[in-house]
């Protein structure tokens, strides 16, 4: 729901095709395969420099430079900043912690659309703060939609990392809502 | 007033609707799928709720997730649009209990005239003329001849339980009416376990001829004319024009006033469609059912009245009165619409979704286009096929085909197979210029 | 019958008559500079042939080449579009002799409302109101001061070679009126060499207002109503609105009939423009000139009276008789122009050619895109920088300001400034709703 | 002239094409065959620069760099392809020709639109054949336009080669008409 004020654009459609895994492992076997030493692709806001483990000009390691928020897009930018708003920006925003950080940081995202409460009633504590360890059985948050609270279930085991959205708040559908870690 | 519309749906009429609200000052909020994230209607709402994954029962047709988008947006109001839950009676109850309106005739007349056999068994209590033919099951031969009688050959028999032509046999005299009948009882047992049959009079490839209606909370009900959506391909819609070029006058004012009937015999409100048989050659016609919704093709009825009828259906669900009458109806020139599809006319048609790498739409006099595509746009494969609408409006129909023909040679769209060219041949097709071709004529057309 | 245009113009125009003529059966030749040879009326039309490089001059006002192209391509008539040749009096002779069908006025009538002076006199003469004011120059004050009783004040004192403001004085009364023959006398003496004034009532921020007229071969000659121009920045039109909504029905009436004594006071066949000021205070209209040739601004006045003037321009030169009288002329709803030029609004509007990285047109109901753009094409800086024309219809001018707001909203033109948003500006200002704005208050919204 | 039948389409590689996978294992595959050390390559925003494992990094690079062209273009290749028809594909084969062979082979281009005529009358024989020596004001072909006829120059000193239209056609304005060498 997201007003159409703000807006942070992370459009990864378009050169993904390069900036997968998928898509480096297969250059780095071409490379080694081919006997490349080094390779500088860039575009845009993006560039990928991959130098070879025993190249003489560059001692340091391989080194991927991951796109910045920005219209990657060969398409229309107008067109393709069309849909993060503020649930998708926060949701790019931890991704990108996510990956910088630790790769076991996981996130709870919302099952349903709804308002989000992380208590049961406005007078006593919260389901979960950071920091307390949950299961998969643990009840994280309410979200009441069409009248009825709905428990949401962690479905998955480890710590609360993070709290990512406020009491009251209005949630889409696959919105993060936690931080969690192993 | 209506001041906030949540928009149950996708695509070109979710852009619709947008446009609609817009021009009259009214807040919109998009729901989306994740597969419609980067689509042009989540762009020009002021506001969008994601509502779910991609497959339509878990995002357009989940109704809970709708409702609680509504109510978090606190939208006082959801336009349906068509198809999804456009007809859905239960959704309709639904909003009216959660206090939003819902954007359509209430659940009532959905239901009345969901039920195919309610709705014909009201409309010819209120006077609409069906197709002739037996009230229901013909038990025996005699009865099934009793009927033939009456309606005049030839006569169809079909499977009370039937569908997709199963259990269906036409008779053209008394002496084919006997094998029929047991032809048609044989296979309907076999097909659905039921060798229950009617019979029905046949109309030799008619004409699929629909009357626009709107009707407000006051009891108005006015007709805004008529659209000739014969070329069909497996019932599917695929060009629509108004006026209809084979009706005469006096048909034109007998089926207004049926539809007209129609409509008030259920109590309607909103904007509907009552869609007829018509029969060139005895120039009868026959109510085949109403959709009560608006429709895909209702530009080519916005063309020649000049009236604005997503508009107007607003204002409607706003519960104002209809701003005119029956008698100020005026129609001007001829339109066509083309439904311009992601599908592959050279191989039966097939879906043909992915990414629009060009995207040139056609302008200038007489053109509108009404369509959520742009360059890069990524068709998603799972809905409807249809793009665009191309909608063509000139003084007269010749003059309107060959503006078509004009706007079809503009348009581009590359990267994905459309039904451009299909629509390029259909036009230059000596049927189609005749403009008398019924509904079976495309499917001729395509075996040639 | 004309068989083959060659369209000797480019840009939007020159798709709008391809347009015409391919809905017509008329075939066309696109003659292009180097520049454009990768521009949407070059890839549209039938046949194209490059008339030399990117200069106009060499190309586009090269006289020899087009009648060249037009020889080799076999074209028995040429279409000037607006701008370059098109009212070229000298051009349109040469086409005459050279057996190739000029679609536009005879090189008389151009010629004659080509020289303002003679064009003034002829419409005094035919009885059209024109600037009240002294014949020639006012050899002395007692010459200025009986003239300017005559007309009433106030007045204002021309230079006669003059242009540009300069030796030009305004006079509100008798006492003000000798400081200011002096001072124009001076400053004319100084700026052009030549002393010589001239006195003309003065209209304070008056409309600009226009009626469009066309004219057959058999002295038919038809109003197509009036088209508002008064927002204008440095006498460019930049919006155009039909109808003017200060004018009363009996001074429409009045300046149609003006219109059409100008146009059968030079014998006109063809469409043209019959410019006026008009005076909200005084009810009174004067003749400012005529333009020979289809203007950009012509979709306004198809959009109202739902007339194609390109298609009748076509039939006309055809020698065809009108297809309808003065009767049948109905005017419905109102039509508003946006020139959309590639130019920045922040910086004075200075041109901004390059290449367009996305385009993305506006679509829906009442709205009409007549542009030669397209996603990649990179606008030449050689020429005109209209790159766009947005026109909206709708049934009021309410409805039809809020649905310019919204189609203006869904134009996404990236890569180069374009006057969209001050387009956006403009239609929400009080002095635009009110509608009742003179040629002078976009000068002043720029400045606030 | 040229009428729209048939068209030379100047298919432009797409951007992503250059930035696919399988785009650059061709690039490394060609490198390692060509025993090119370094890539260097660079249009609008995007860059790709590639160095080969044993390259020495002060070693002169051998640089590819690839044409501008113009040929990156990410428009419509409905409408880029607007424009060659007849003659422009004459002069584009020409000028490929051009380049590939001698870079001494010159055109002369029609300087007027109008009718190509290679001889003063039907019944002599032609101002030039391939062959010929021509000078700065040796007359080479007429060009009739507006009922006049206008001789055309060489304005080049050299040896015609081939004449590239036939008697009788129309040309456009810049059309090339004989190739020309030194």
């Amino acid at each position: 729901m997201a007003k159409k004020s703000e807006k942070v654009t992370v459009d990864e459609k378009n050169l993904s095709s390069l900036l997968s895994v998928d898509a480096i492992k297969s250059i780095f076997e071409l490379m080694n395969q081919n006997e490349i030493g080094e390779l500088d692709l860039e575009h845009g806001d993006v560039r990928i420099k991959i130098v070879g483990k025993n190249q003489q000009p560059a001692a340091a390691p391989a080194t991927v430079l991951l796109p910045q928020a920005g219209s990657l897009s060969l398409t229309s930018s107008a067109l393709s900043s069309v849909a993060p708003a503020d649930s998708s920006a926060t949701e790019a925003k931890t991704s990108a912690s996510e990956a910088k950080s630790a790769p076991n940081v996981r996130l709870i995202r919302a099952p349903m659309v709804g308002t989000f409460y992380g208590r049961p009633s406005p007078d006593v504590s919260a389901f979960v703060a950071p920091g307390d360890e949950v299961t998969p059985e643990t009840v994280v948050c309410l979200i009441e939609a069409m009248k009825l609270f709905n428990e949401i279930k962690a479905e998955t085991t480890g710590k609360i990392v993070k709290v990512l959205v406020k009491d009251g708040t209005p949630v889409e559908f696959h919105q993060p809502l936690f931080e969690i870690e192993d | 007033m209506i001041r906030k519309v949540l928009i149950a749906n996708r695509g070109e009429v979710a852009l619709r609707i947008i446009r609609a609200c817009k021009e009259q000052g009214i807040r919109t909020v998009a729901v989306y799928s994740e597969a419609d994230e980067d689509s042009v209607p989540v762009k020009f709402a002021d506001e969008h709720v994601c509502i779910g994954p991609a497959p339509a029962s878990q995002s357009y047709l989940n109704i809970q997730q709708i409702i609680s988008a509504a109510e978090i947006t606190d939208s006082d109001a959801i336009h349906p649009g068509y198809g999804f839950l456009a007809e859905n009676a239960g959704f309709a109850e639904l909003c009216a209990k959660c206090n939003i309106k819902f954007i359509g005739p209430d659940a009532n007349a959905i239901r009345h005239m969901g039920d195919k056999a309610t709705a014909k068994q009201t409309m010819r209590a209120a006077g609409v003329p069906c197709i002739p033919g037996s009230d229901g099951v013909c038990e025996t031969l005699a009865d099934a001849a009793t009927v033939a009688d009456e309606c005049g050959y030839p006569v169809i028999v079909k499977a009370s339980a039937g569908g997709g032509g199963k259990g269906m046999r036409l008779a053209q005299d008394r002496a084919e009416l006997e094998s029929a009948y047991n032809m048609a009882r044989m296979e309907a047992q076999k097909a659905f376990g039921d060798g229950s049959v009617y019979v029905e009079k046949y109309v030799l490839n008619p004409k699929h001829v629909e009357v626009q209606i709107i009707a407000d909370q006051f009891g108005n009900v006015v007709a805004l004319g008529e659209r000739d959506c014969s070329l069909q391909r497996r019932h599917q819609k695929l060009l629509e024009e108004s006026p209809c070029v084979v009706l005469d006058e006096e048909t034109r004012q007998k089926m207004y006033a049926a539809a007209i009937k129609a409509a008030k015999a259920v109590n309607y409100t909103s904007v509907g469609t009552v869609e007829f048989l018509y029969s060139s050659q005895t120039k009868e016609f026959y109510f085949m059912e109403m959709n009560t919704r608006i429709q895909v093709e209702h530009p080519v009825t916005e063309e020649v009245t000049g009236i604005d009828l997503m508009s107007e259906m607003l204002h409607v669900a706003s519960g104002l009165a209809l701003p005119f009458r029956q008698e100020d109806i005026k129609q001007s020139g001829h339109a066509i619409e083309c439904r311009i599809n992601a599908e592959d006319p050279e191989r039966g048609f097939c879906p043909s979704p992915g990414k629009i790498t060009t995207y040139y739409m056609p302008g200038g006099i007489g053109v509108r286009v009404d369509s959520h595509c742009y360059q890069g746009y990524v068709i998603p494969p799972y809905y409807d096929s249809m793009i665009a609408k191309l909608i063509i409006h000139a003084p007269t129909r010749k003059e309107c085909v060959r503006r078509a023909l004009r706007a079809l040679d503009e348009f581009y769209i590359e990267g994905i197979a459309t039904t451009l060219p299909f629509y390029r041949n259909v036009l230059m097709s000596k049927p189609f210029l005749r403009g008398t071709f019924g509904t079976g004529f495309l499917e001729e057309f395509l075996v040639d």
